[in-house]
Parts: structure tokens; C-alpha cells; sequence
């Protein structure tokens, strides 16, 4: 087995200098979420963090994952996180194909067994082997050996995460997470359609440096950056305390930037860090762009109801059957009312 | 189905059809016992008329009980108040409303229904201890009057929880708080909350009553 | 033994027309056993629930505030003496048998079954610690007229034979001679003979056909027999064509306040009856405030259509006849308060003729804080005055209409009911209390004006 | 609306995730003059509406004192107007900002020349004199 260089010496084979590392460690932070204090242990963990080899798997899914995060228009730094990885297998991305890549795939397995990284996208379909295969290989199976022998296993993405859209209602693939598949292995699940770029680097981050991978919530997801609503750290929630709403996409309230609470933002029970680590490098988030949260990190988020019916509408059926409903009050209420009178029928005859 | 689809589904609308059949199996089961005859000539008007007279009226204390009731009467004025407040002003709910009846109204920012939430939650425990502690209402009290106080305090305090979290998921707290609803709502036509409908049948009893006879009202 | 001897001696020289103490009790009427009593008590209740009442027992939020108005609770902070206690037998008993929910309170036991216990001890709530004076029901933030239901509770007590044993000798007296105090017409006739010749006032008696009937309270009779000749001179005064009748006199109705409708609708009846037998276009009620009640706004209801004739009390006449002109009256340099009866002013309606009244009189007036509607009750009405063993509570209950009457500062007191009247008497007595409670019928046809001719 | 051109950016005042970050500056102010402690606040996680930042920097103003960084892109490190109060902000080598910080120190520690890089430009310097 080939000793991997470390990411300091990497690093020093560039000539970065020590000021440039702790710029690095300093953005690092920024990524893992973690206070500026931790910059210093930082510095000491990753000039000692040697490259984890990462296969990735693209299942049922747009590519939307993958684009986002090749798209992520930071390939300085975090670029280096990706040299600083082996990503020894990813089909969109590699130049092999077919057997090669398979054997690629395998290779890596059989070099650090027991130390990969797998990262997938896409849901796996139940329903039929046929619907989705790579290499002749079903989803299925490609997923149960690939990760046999790794550390860990990264969901990227809501389809990967939590079934996503192919698993939307009806789900006539019979989808199903990678977490329902895996459960011999922990799951890192950074679901988000697509998740943001950054929050994907610092899983990888973590477990480059730290070798350790992050606290997670009940959804499997880094609290680092699912801990807290969008609502909590919108810049317009202000506005909801105030009670300022916009009713329309193109009323006042929209274009003062009010809240979005009424055009059906998914915010309050979205949990992403969206509003703080925003998309396009830095730019916004969909909010900022006048638009509600979807919810698209949240849980069979296509099937919440409207993307544009307010959080606190109810679920109702239309009024038939609460006029049956009333009806009934009637009926029983006229029997209550015969029965009483009989009652007093019978009582007043009996004295 | 998760916790809050089922809150926001089949909770909601169960709780719905209950409290619409029971509030009318209620009403007509009161309105449709045998009536009393009136044959004494009226000294004035009675009729509807007198009846929202009362309905009115009687909302606010006549002076001679003014002492002797301000207690109770203010603690009961800030939980109504400020229930009034949380369900009917709070944004949110409004949005809830208009999805059933397709119209809303102005709301209130969200620290001032903060305001009148904890208000009515604290003058309620007061009101709680009020009949713990005071001899005639211990005696009086029975199961329902504090059934009822805990089935109204719970949506008002799972709502007011929502904003806080305590480390307990929105929606998880959400579904909960409709959950409490729904309880609320399915509890009401039956036991003393039914006050909410009956007291414009009582009010407007008396008011029909004793403004024909033009007695003090 | 629970039949009761009904020959008790009428105690003439009280303060209040009254039996004596009995030495033995009977508090309980009939021969029926506990099971009996409590299904009569039952039926009895469940006969009287209409909508009207059904809304009120269903409506109660138990929220105290009637003990505030209550004065057996205000002065005793007796906890059972809050108005809708005193009725929660009547409440159960709806919930149980009539109510939208009495399916489920039967099925799942939700209300106790009333007991043979339960029905003794409500006995004192609802007679002894009531008078029915509704100032509970003016409070009730829900609007419900708790003095209304304690007077239907009444009926099932009475029907379970469990009512106090001098109020039933009363109601059964009078029942059985036309008059609680057993006056038979011939004494009537008598005692007006004596007013007439006493007062020399022209006092027409059993007039084949006249516009106005007038009819008197034994009390009056008895104790204060002024008011017959008061009487006689204000509707002569006004020039009226009326008459006393021996076959329909008594105005109070003790059936009303025991809770028998039987005996409440016979001596309603007698009434209507004298008064179409002479074609009456007014019945002028006495000075009685429960009178008021039983004819004016129950009476039509007991014949079962509207009445033929108009009814009127006393005080309504008299501030009729003074503000048309018919009679006039002298100015009087003295002040005066005025005790309203509960169910001529509170439950009646009538509460400011009493004050028209005395604005002709020219006193200077001094209402009463809180008076009028408000009023403090002078703790006998409902029957209570009869009832000796409930004295001591309602010499109890009488400081708080002392206080109110001695705030005034006022000269003299007067009312317009007689049953007021005979309590303040003998409340009076008991406390050596300085005011003597007057008529405010006999202050006005004092000072009647000779009419010029 | 007929063209793009009718579509105005939202542009509105709304500062209110300013003030409490200036708060926080002052306590860690007073920290510095106390205890000598240094604070360092990561502006990337926290939560800023259209303008605000710029409405941040704008508060804090220039100081006396700004130096570049050139090390996997440029860096700037500036003093704002209030002393002791430093502005971060590094690029990365296509000039995007990657990073912001507010430090609240004597100096900025990366502004001090390395330990590392002093024995590196020292072997530097001596081979070329020993050239």
C-alpha cells in the first residue's frame, strides 16, 4: 500500500507559505462552522491529515449534486480539499468508463478497505433492479458492496438523503434512501436539492482532518449546519415578528422585502444554512431572491403540500363534508331533544 | 405520515366535523325542548333586539358588583383578551382561517401576540388557582371546569413553546400545537367552553325575558 | 309520622305573622319513603326544563361570582349559600335526564344520582338561605336568572313532601281557607266594616261591575290594616269605579313561593276570575312585591292566554294617577328612602313609579347606594319569613340592608310591600334598630289632596 | 412590466443585524483593554440581508493602517476607523472572497511574519550569500 503524502506536505510541494496555511485553516474553519479559537488545532490537524480515498455513486439523480458541487466557485481552497482527497471513482466526472471505471472502483476498495469515504447520490430504486443500473450492476447492489468495506457513507443530496423526488408520492420506483439501505455503517446524510457546496466540503473537511465525522441530528445531518431553521437566520425575520408580510410576488410588501411567510415559505421548519452560507459564492439564497424556501432539505419536501400554501394552512377537505358534520349536530340534536321531551312525557305522567 | 400531516390532516378535520356536529347537536338539543308560554302583556320591547341588548350588556360588571368582582372579572377579561389576541390576530393563524373561509384580516406583530399569549397564560394560572384556593369555587368546581382550563391552556402554551423551542424540532412542535388544537376543539361543544356559543343563547334568554317585563337587565 | 297538623296557632303578637315555633318539627310532608321522595323530587324537576332553562343549566361556568351577590353568602361566607349551589340538585338533574348530553352523563354515571340526603340538606339552600330576590341573577356574567331556576327547583321539592314545615302549614292554609293566615271572606268584610268606620271612608265591597279590582295581602289585613282604607281613599280620590271582592282578595300566593303550581294556579285563578265576573279592566295590585310577580307576570301564563284587564301594582297606580293629574298630593319637608321590593323593582320592572311617587311627595330622596335594582333584599321575601328556624340567618343577612338604610341618613323609610315590611318589623324588634319601616301607599293617602269638585 | 429594466432590486435600509454585531465589538473592545484577550468574529455565519454588510463596513469605516496579503490570492487587512478593530477579508486566487472576519486585536496575527517562513527565508538568504 502507497504511503499518501500528507496534506501539509502537499501543501509545502505547492509552496504555500505559513501565512497562506493559516489563511487556509482560517477559511477551514469557516467551512466546518467552527469558531475562529479552533484555528490554531486546525492547523495542527490537517498538516498531519493524510488523503482519504472517496467513491462516489450517482444513482437516481439530475447530476444536480454533482454540479453544485463542481460548480462551487471556490476551487482555490476547497479545491485543495479535493486534492488533498483521492476521489478515485465518480462516473460523471472520471475519464474512464465501463470496465475501467469499475475497476477503478474496485481497485480503490480493495487499497483502503475499511478507509474510504462513499459518497452517493440519488436514490436507489426497490421496485425493479432494471430501473437504474451502472454497468449492467443494479443500484442495489452496487451500493451494498461499494460499501461493505468503507468508513463511512455520505448521502448527498434530498434523493440520496431521504428519497428525494424519485421517491415523491407515488414513487413508482419504489425508491429508497441510502439510509433505509445502510445501516451497518454510519450515514452522513447533507440532504438539500442540491445541498450547498460548502456543506459538502466540510464533511470532507472534518473527516480529512479530524478523521472523525460530525455531530449529527436526528436526520443523520451535520448540526453544524442543519441546526438551526432558515426562518432563525433569515434576514427577514424581522419582518414575521412585525407581522409585515408580502401577500403577492409583486405587491409592496415583496419589494420592500417583507416576509414571505404568506407566499408559503417553508423556512420556519426547514433546517439548512442556507441564509448564512447563501449559494453562487456568497450571493444570495432563494429569499434574498424574493422567493420562499422550498423546504427541499426537509424530508419528502415535494409532498408537503404547496410549495406556495401558507405553513399554517390546514389540510381540508372542501365543506361537503362539514356540512354533513352538521347535519349529523342536527339529527342528534333533535333525537337529544325528543328524548328529553319523552322524559318528561313520562314523568309528568307518572307524577 | 408524519407527526405534523396528521396534525395538520386528519387531526384538524376530525376535530372539525366534531366541534360543527357537536355545537349544533348541542344548540338544537337545548333550543328544541318544550317552550315556555308567554302570555303576560309586555310592559316593553323583548325580542332579538333586547336579546343583543344583553348580549352586549352583560359583558361588562354592573357598579355594585364592580368590588367584589374585579379580581376574577380582570383576570378573566386579560385570558379572554389575550385568547382573542393569539387566535384571531396572530398572522399565522390568520392564514389558517383564510384557507377555509378565503378572506383574512390585519394581524398583529408577533411580540404583542407574544404579549397576550403569556398574558392569558399567566392570568389562566391564577384563574386555576383562584379555584383552587377559593372556598366557593372548590366547592362549585367540578372535573370539567379543570378539564377545560387544561385543555385551553395547552394549545396556548404549546403555541407560545414554538418561537422557544427548547431543542424540540418546529414542525415536530407545530404538530403538537395542532394536535392541542384539535383536542381543544373536539372538547369545546361539549363541556363549559360550549359558553363560547352558549352565551348568546343565555345572555339572550334573560335579555328577551326580563326586557319585556322592563326589569333590570 | 310525617303528616303534619296543620292547627297551628297563628303567633299574633310577633313582629312578623307567623306560626309559632313548632315544638316538633315535620319538615317533611307525606307518607312517601326516601325512593318515592327522590323520583318525586325527579319528575318534578324534569317537568319544568324548557329550552329557557335548559340554556341557563347549561350555560353555568362556575365561576363563583353570584356568591358575591348573594347576601346569605356575603354576610355568612357560608360556601353552599352561592346562588347556583342552591340549585345544582335541579342542574344535575337536567344534565342527567333532559340535557343535549343526558345519554352519556346516564351511561357513564357523569352525575351522581340525587339522594334522599342530598334533597334534606338542599331543602335549607333552597328555602331557608333564598329569597328569591335575583340579585344573583343581575351578576352572572353568563346572564342567567338563578332566581328563576331556585323558584322551579321548588316544585320538586314540594311534590317530594320536603318542604320547611311552616311554610307548608302557610301554603296549605292557604290553600284551604283562600288565605295564609286563614282570613275567611266574612273577616275580610269585617275588618274593611272597622277601616271604614275608623278612617269614615267609603269602601265599596262586592260591586256587581266596576272598572277596578283591588285586592289586599292577608298581612295587610292582619297586621297592617291601614292599607285597606289607603287603598279605598287613593282610588276614591281618583275617582274610580271599583271595588273590593270577598271572592277574590287575597293577592299573595303561597303556592308560588312553596312551589306547588296546583295551589299557585287556584289562587291566581280566584283572582282572574272575580276580576271578569266584573267585567275589571285593571286589577290594582296591594303592596307585596311577591303578589306582583305571581299575577302580573305569571298570571297570564296560569290562565293560559292573555288577561282580559290590566295589571297594575299599587305604586304603578299611584304614579299613573299622579302624573295624569288624577290625584294630587301635599309637599312633605322631610327626607326619605325607599326600599325597593325585589319583584316589583329588580324582577318586576316597576322601579321607577315607586320614585315618580315620591317626586311628588316633594321629599327630599335619598336613594339608597345601590338602591333600586340593586337593592338589597330584606331577607323575607320567598317565603323566608315563615320559616322560624331560618331567623337567625336572616337577622344575620338583614345588617347589610341596615347599613344601606342607615347611609341614607334619611328621616323615614318607607316600601311597597307589606311582606317587606313585617321582616323589617321584626328585624327591627331584634336589633332595636331606630327606623321603622312605613308604606309609602299609606304617606301618599295621607297627604292626598281634597279633589275639587 | 414590459422589460427587465422594470424589475428594481429591493432596496432598503434594513440594518437590523448590524447594531448587535457593533454591540458585540465593544464588549470585545473592553475584553481587549482588560484582559489583553483577542476576538475574532467569523462574518460568514451570520445572517445579512442585501446591504448590510456593506452597510457593516460603511459603519466601521478606514483607519489609519491597511496592508495586501498575497499568499493562494489576496488579502486584505485593514484597520477600520475604530482602533484595535481589524477588517479580513481573503480572496482566493480567481479574486472571490472566500472568507471575512472582524479581529479585535493589538494586531492581526497573520500580518506577523511566521516562524516557519523566518527559518525558510533565512536558509533562503544564506544560500544566496553563500552563493
Amino acid at each position: 500500500m502507497k504511503r499518501t503524502p500528507t496534506v501539509g506536505e502537499v501543501l509545502q510541494a505547492k509552496g504555500v507559505s505559513r501565512r497562506g496555511f493559516l489563511k487556509y485553516c482560517a477559511t477551514t474553519a469557516s467551512i466546518l462552522a467552527l469558531p475562529p479559537s479552533m484555528i490554531p488545532r486546525i492547523a495542527e490537524a490537517i498538516e498531519n491529515a493524510r488523503r482519504p480515498s472517496v467513491i462516489w455513486l450517482s444513482f437516481q439523480e439530475c447530476t444536480g449534486c454533482t454540479e453544485s458541487l463542481t460548480r462551487s466557485a471556490s476551487p482555490t481552497v476547497e479545491g485543495l480539499i479535493f486534492d488533498a482527497i483521492s476521489l478515485d471513482y465518480h462516473h460523471t466526472l472520471q475519464a474512464a468508463a465501463g470496465d475501467q471505471a469499475e475497476a477503478a472502483r474496485h481497485a480503490a476498495m480493495e487499497e483502503n478497505d475499511g478507509g474510504y469515504l462513499v459518497l452517493v447520490d440519488g436514490s436507489i430504486p426497490l421496485g425493479n433492479p432494471g430501473f437504474s443500473t451502472i454497468a449492467g450492476i443494479s443500484n442495489v447492489d452496487m451500493l451494498k458492496e461499494t460499501v461493505a468495506g468503507a468508513a463511512a457513507v455520505v448521502s448527498i443530496g434530498s434523493c440520496a438523503a431521504f428519497g428525494g423526488i424519485p421517491g415523491a408520492d407515488p414513487n413508482p420506483t419504489g425508491a429508497v434512501s441510502v439510509g433505509e439501505l445502510v445501516t451497518d455503517k454510519p450515514v452522513i446524510n447533507v440532504p438539500g436539492c442540491p445541498p450547498i457546496p460548502m456543506v459538502m466540503t466540510a464533511v470532507l473537511t472534518q473527516f480529512l482532518t479530524f478523521g472523525t465525522l460530525p455531530e449529527l441530528d436526528k436526520l443523520g445531518r451535520p448540526l453544524a449546519f442543519y441546526g438551526k431553521t432558515i426562518h432563525d437566520r433569515c434576514y427577514r425575520r424581522p419582518f414575521y415578528e412585525q407581522g409585515k408580510f408580502a401577500e403577492s410576488f409583486d405587491d409592496k410588501g415583496a419589494k420592500a422585502g417583507w416576509c414571505l411567510f404568506k407566499l408559503g415559505c417553508k423556512g420556519p421548519m426547514t433546517y439548512n444554512a442556507c441564509a448564512t452560507t447563501k449559494w453562487n459564492s456568497g450571493t444570495s439564497f432563494p429569499i434574498e431572491s424574493g422567493h420562499p424556501c422550498l423546504g427541499c432539505s426537509e424530508p419528502g419536501f415535494w409532498d408537503l403540500g404547496g410549495f406556495y400554501e401558507p405553513l399554517s394552512t390546514g389540510n381540508f377537505d372542501s365543506g361537503e363534508k362539514l356540512a354533513g358534520a352538521a347535519v349529523a349536530g342536527v339529527a342528534l340534536g333533535v333525537a337529544a331533544a325528543a328524548a328529553g321531551r319523552r322524559r318528561q312525557a313520562k314523568f309528568t305522567k307518572e307524577g | 405520515m408524519d407527526l405534523l400531516e396528521f396534525a395538520r390532516g386528519p387531526a384538524l378535520q376530525v376535530a372539525a366535523y366534531i366541534l360543527v356536529a357537536g355545537t349544533i347537536w348541542r344548540l338544537v338539543g337545548i333550543i328544541l325542548l318544550k317552550e315556555k308560554p308567554e302570555f303576560s302583556e309586555p310592559r316593553a320591547r323583548g325580542g332579538l333586539g333586547a336579546a343583543l341588548k344583553v348580549i352586549y350588556t352583560r359583558s361588562f360588571t354592573a357598579d355594585p358588583f364592580k368590588p367584589a368582582t374585579l379580581y376574577p372579572k380582570i383576570l378573566a377579561y386579560v385570558m379572554h383578551i389575550g385568547l382573542f389576541m393569539v387566535v384571531f390576530l396572530f398572522v399565522p393563524h390568520i392564514m389558517f382561517f383564510e384557507g377555509f373561509l378565503g378572506f383574512d384580516w390585519p394581524g398583529l406583530p408577533n411580540s404583542i401576540i407574544f404579549f397576550g399569549g403569556v398574558a392569558a397564560i399567566v392570568s389562566g394560572f391564577a384563574l386555576l388557582v383562584r379555584r383552587l384556593t377559593h372556598p366557593v369555587l372548590r366547592l362549585i368546581s367540578n372535573f370539567d371546569d379543570y378539564f377545560s382550563w387544561f385543555i385551553t391552556m395547552l394549545p396556548l402554551a404549546t403555541g407560545l413553546l414554538i418561537p422557544v423551542r427548547l431543542g424540540v424540532r418546529y414542525e415536530t412542535l407545530l404538530a403538537i400545537h395542532i394536535i392541542t388544537v384539535a383536542a381543544l376543539l373536539i372538547w369545546l361543544p361539549f363541556g363549559k367552553l360550549g359558553h363560547t356559543f352558549l352565551v348568546f343563547v343565555t345572555r339572550g334568554t334573560t335579555g328577551m325575558v326580563f326586557e319585556r317585563r322592563g326589569a333590570k337587565t | 309520622m310525617t303528616t303534619v297538623d296543620g292547627r297551628h296557632e297563628i303567633d299574633r303578637e310577633a313582629e312578623r305573622l307567623a306560626y309559632k315555633p313548632p315544638e316538633v318539627r315535620h319538615d317533611k310532608q307525606g307518607d312517601m319513603g326516601s325512593e318515592e321522595r327522590i323520583n318525586k323530587a325527579m319528575h318534578h324537576f324534569v317537568k319544568n326544563f324548557n329550552s329557557q332553562t335548559a340554556s341557563y343549566l347549561d350555560g353555568c361556568l362556575h365561576c363563583g361570582m353570584c356568591a358575591d351577590a348573594c347576601h346569605f353568602h356575603v354576610r355568612t361566607d357560608d360556601p353552599r349559600y352561592t346562588p347556583i349551589w342552591k340549585i345544582e340538585l335541579f342542574k344535575r338533574t337536567y344534565k342527567r335526564q333532559v340535557g343535549p348530553f343526558a345519554f352519556f352523563y346516564r351511561l357513564f354515571g357523569l352525575k351522581r344520582q340525587v339522594t334522599i340526603e342530598d334533597l334534606e340538606e338542599w331543602q335549607h339552600l333552597l328555602y331557608d338561605s333564598c329569597t328569591v330576590c335575583g340579585r344573583c341573577s343581575l351578576v352572572c356574567p353568563m346572564g342567567i336568572d338563578i332566581a328563576g331556576l331556585v323558584s322551579m327547583a321548588r316544585h320538586g321539592m314540594f311534590k317530594a313532601g320536603l318542604i320547611p314545615h311552616e311554610l307548608h302549614e302557610v301554603a296549605k292554609r292557604a290553600a284551604e281557607t283562600g288565605s295564609p293566615l286563614g282570613i275567611t271572606p266574612d273577616k275580610f268584610e269585617d275588618r274593611l266594616e272597622w277601616m271604614a268606620d275608623e278612617h269614615d271612608v267609603e269602601i265599596p265591597l262586592n260591586v256587581e261591575q266596576a272598572d277596578v279590582l283591588a285586592v289586599m295581602s292577608s298581612i295587610e289585613i292582619q297586621k297592617y290594616p291601614e292599607s285597606m282604607a289607603a287603598t279605598a281613599k287613593i282610588l276614591n280620590a281618583a275617582g274610580e269605579s271599583w271595588t273590593f271582592r270577598t271572592d277574590g282578595f287575597e293577592a299573595t300566593n303561597f303556592g308560588m313561593l312553596s312551589g306547588n303550581p296546583e295551589w299557585q294556579k287556584e289562587a291566581t285563578m280566584k283572582l282572574i276570575d272575580a276580576a271578569i265576573k266584573i267585567g275589571a279592566k285593571l286589577v290594582v295590585l296591594p303592596e307585596c312585591g311577591h303578589a306582583y310577580m305571581a299575577m302580573r307576570w305569571m298570571g297570564a301564563n296560569m290562565y293560559g292566554k292573555p288577561l282580559p284587564f290590566k295589571v297594575m301594582h299599587i305604586s304603578e297606580y299611584m304614579a299613573d294617577a299622579l302624573n295624569t293629574g288624577k290625584i294630587k298630593v301635599k309637599k312633605l319637608d322631610k327626607s326619605l328612602t325607599y326600599h325597593d321590593p325585589c319583584q316589583v323593582s329588580r324582577r318586576g320592572g316597576a322601579t321607577q313609579a315607586a320614585r315618580d311617587v315620591i317626586k311628588h311627595l316633594g321629599v327630599d330622596f335619598r336613594e339608597m347606594e345601590f338602591g333600586g335594582d340593586y337593592n338589597w333584599c330584606c331577607g323575607g321575601g320567598g317565603g323566608v319569613v315563615t320559616i322560624t328556624r331560618a331567623d337567625p340567618l336572616r337577622h344575620r343577612v338583614f345588617k347589610l340592608k341596615m347599613d344601606q338604610v342607615e347611609a341614607t341618613e334619611a328621616d323615614e323609610l318607607v316600601s311597597s310591600c307589606a311582606n317587606c315590611r313585617q321582616s323589617f318589623d321584626d328585624s327591627q324588634q331584634h336589633f332595636g334598630w331606630d327606623y321603622t319601616m312605613g308604606s309609602l301607599m299609606e304617606m301618599v293617602a295621607e297627604n292626598l289632596e281634597e279633589r275639587k269638585s | 412590466m414590459t422589460s427587465l429594466e422594470g424589475i428594481q432590486a429591493a432596496a432598503f435600509p434594513f440594518h437590523g443585524n448590524v447594531r448587535p454585531i457593533l454591540n458585540e465589538v465593544t464588549h470585545a473592545l473592553d475584553r481587549l483593554l482588560e484582559t489583553g484577550e483577542a476576538t475574532v468574529i467569523d462574518l460568514a455565519g451570520l445572517p445579512f440581508g442585501p446591504g448590510e454588510l456593506e452597510y457593516l463596513e460603511a459603519s466601521l469605516g478606514t483607519g489609519e493602517l491597511s496592508a495586501t496579503l498575497d499568499a493562494l490570492g489576496t488579502s486584505c487587512i485593514r484597520e477600520t476607523a475604530f482602533p484595535g478593530v481589524w477588517w479580513l477579508e481573503h480572496r482566493n486566487a480567481l479574486d472571490e472572497v472566500v472568507g471575512r472576519y472582524l479581529e479585535i486585536t493589538r494586531t492581526p496575527e497573520i500580518l506577523s511574519s511566521q516562524e516557519a517562513d523566518i527559518v525558510a527565508g533565512r536558509a533562503r538568504l544564506g544560500d544566496q550569500l553563500g552563493n
